[in-house]
């Protein structure tokens, strides 16, 4: 397909169908972090690039049979490895015969939360979960550092004038969003407090706290939003979350505990743990809701950047 | 009665991957995608009664939302200045008849 | 209570196969549009509410509810935003008889 | 039976397409929407692992014995945000290639760079 607008439409599609996959396959909380990153905040992004880079492409394709060769070959000996692999759903797969029943059976006296995943997400694997939140924050920073701009007061007051609001044209739009909104933000934190008894917790939150801003920011335009929410403090606060739920396991190091092991922060070792999977949950939350939003802001900027070069070139 | 809702869900969601791969503009795109996205809402709240555990609405609710949002990205990127080009529009439309 | 579950969510499925062929079927964008555009809320609307006689429960029904009380606000906003947009970037509705014609047709849903 | 083998090859002919597209596609956007098909085929892979016949959701409930394995999910809960964070990231160098290069065609910037030399 030559426009990428199509493609990138389609590749939407894609994740939707990927997420209901998800839910056949009973993987819930993967099908809810699917539904809004997958869906949702990726589609917007790709869209967000290629109003900067153009929606053609050059239908020209590099050794197309050489490619489509080595693909056939790496594929086919893809599929000979998979000869060897266990069928499709029986229970005495290896893979859930090692470490994965303890967790079935004893996260509920250990940590006192129903949904594993949660837990076995923030407390048996904490160790994991900070090093992805460090990798979305290195990610976060790393588009700050491409794509943010220093401007001079001149350039400054430009930019401000460009008002790319959509609410001119659209009243019913602007209505409705306005009303969906504060219900998008509390679902965000239901989700964010209920990730221990239900799908969610603080990727799924964060991510869909993002999205209600980026509407906001998408439908009154980016000078409305930017005074809504300051950018310095996102930066601040996305620092902040990773702080945070290294600080909890600092706090549990210090209380005699090993790192991220929460028995420590309660007199009652399931309270404890029940606390600091809140805790660090509230973490990731805040991390990844504002490297969302950093990322999306950014991403607006720069196009009004290079739209204003254009013309004025 | 359950599973012949599903299917019936799940014929129409062909039908509407089928419109978005040939859409001759991009709003016939955007609009197989919108339909595409309410009925993974349905689909997916019906998996949750099919499998006996309808606590999974919560999913539903995220896409309704997600759907929408992308949405209105979409005619936010084709509302930017650059891509306004009724021309092609046109050409297209003449394309169909 | 069954009966009545299934009565509706057969009248839901129906409704959405007929806008899922008329999506595919109708000649132009604005004709597909309100192909979905009607029957997609009344499709989801009634299929939720046998969804919701199937299991009458506190929390199920209340999330059903939002569900519902969500895509009656979103899905005519999308597809009025979608009509909107369409015709100000100059798609014109494909009119069957006379080409010069370019006059209004009842496109909005 | 050999087709209970089925979800893989499901896995690996959506790798290949995703492959194929980074492979011949010199559009960088379009290769990055070939990364993600592959990323998502990898998802696929693991969660199709995770599934046991018969188990449900991994949340625990009353009255249900056999679950689905919970430690995949969170493997590619995580994975997801992190993969959308770094198709951010290789988002933003095409937006940059585009200002410095005028253009995000490979063949288009390779010419540019072969002139600077």
């Amino acid at each position: 397909m030559k426009d990428l607008l199509a493609a990138i439409m389609l590749s939407g599609i894609y994740g939707l169908l990927s997420a209901s996959f998800f839910v056949a396959m009973d993987a819930v909380d993967v099908a809810f972090t699917e539904a809004s990153v997958g869906a949702g905040i990726s589609t917007l992004l790709m869209l967000a690039a290629i109003t900067i880079t153009g929606h053609s492409e050059d239908p020209v394709r590099h050794k197309p049979v050489l490619a489509a060769i080595v693909v056939f070959i790496t594929g086919g000996m893809l599929i000979y490895g998979t000869l060897d692999m266990p069928y499709f759903g029986t229970a005495q797969a290896p893979v859930h015969l090692h470490v994965v029943p303890r967790y079935i059976t004893e996260s509920m006296q250990e940590i006192g939360v129903p949904n594993i995943v949660t837990s076995v997400l923030a407390s048996y694997r904490a160790f994991d979960t900070l090093g992805e939140v460090v990798v979305i924050f290195t990610a976060g920073m790393g588009v700050l550092a491409l794509l943010s701009m220093v401007h001079g007061p001149m350039e400054k007051a430009e930019f401000e004038s460009i008002n790319d609001s959509m609410h001119e044209k659209y009243l019913i739009l602007r209505i409705v969003t306005k009303i969906l909104i504060p219900f998008i933000l509390i679902y965000a934190l239901y989700v964010q407090f209920h990730g221990d008894y239900g799908p969610g917790g603080g990727f799924q939150a964060g991510v869909i706290f993002a999205a209600a801003i980026i509407l906001y920011a998408m439908l009154f335009g980016m000078r409305t939003a930017r005074r809504v929410v300051n950018q310095a403090l996102v930066r601040l606060i996305a620092a902040f979350g990773v702080l945070f739920y290294g600080s909890v396991g600092v706090v549990s190091l210090l209380n005699g505990k090993n790192f991220l092991d929460y028995s420590a922060l309660s007199a009652d070792p399931v309270a404890g743990q029940h606390l600091g999977i809140l805790l660090i949950e509230l973490g990731v939350g805040f991390t990844v809701a504002s490297v969302m939003v950093i990322i999306f802001f950014n991403f607006e900027g720069r196009r009004k950047k290079s739209n204003t070069t254009e013309t004025k070139v | 009665m359950l599973i012949a809702a599903t299917i019936a869900i799940l014929v129409v969601m062909i039908l509407a991957i089928t419109r978005a791969i040939v859409g001759p503009t991009l709003y016939d795109r955007i609009l197989a995608v919108n339909m595409f996205g309410t009925k993974t809402v349905l689909l997916i709240s019906m998996l949750g009664f099919v499998m006996g555990r309808p606590e999974f609405l919560d999913i539903a609710i995220v896409y309704a939302l997600i759907n929408f949002i992308s949405v209105i990205a979409v005619l936010r990127h084709s509302d930017a200045s650059i891509f306004k080009t009724p021309q092609s529009a046109e050409k297209e439309m003449k394309k169909n008849s | 209570m069954n009966i009545s579950s299934g009565l509706f969510l057969l009248v839901g499925s129906f409704l959405c196969v007929s806008g899922g062929v008329g999506v595919l079927r109708f000649p132009d964008f604005y004709t597909r549009m309100h192909a979905v555009g009607v029957t997609d809320t009344l499709a989801t609307a009634m299929i939720l509410i046998g969804l919701m006689l199937q299991m009458p429960e506190g929390i199920v029904v209340l999330k059903l509810i939002v569900i519902l009380l969500m895509t009656l606000f979103i899905s005519p906003t999308a597809s009025h935003a979608l009509a909107n947009a369409a015709m100000n970037n100059n798609l014109k509705p494909k009119l069957n008889m006379n080409e010069d014609s370019k006059g209004q047709t009842s496109s909005n849903p | 039976m050999i087709l209970g083998l089925y979800n893989y090859w499901i896995v690996v002919v959506l790798m290949m397409i995703g492959f194929y597209i980074v492979i011949a596609h010199g559009n960088l956007v379009k290769k990055i929407i070939g990364l993600t098909i592959f990323q998502t085929s990898v998802f696929i892979f693991y969660i199709s692992i995770a599934k046991v016949n018969g188990g449900t959701a991994p949340i625990i409930a009353e009255g249900i014995q056999l679950y689905s394995n919970p430690l995949p999910h969170v493997l590619i809960l995580t994975a997801i945000v992190v993969g959308i964070a770094t198709t951010a990231v290789g988002l933003a160098l095409a937006v940059r290639i585009k200002e410095a290069y005028g253009s995000i065609e490979e063949d288009e910037i390779q010419k540019k760079d072969n002139l600077d030399c």
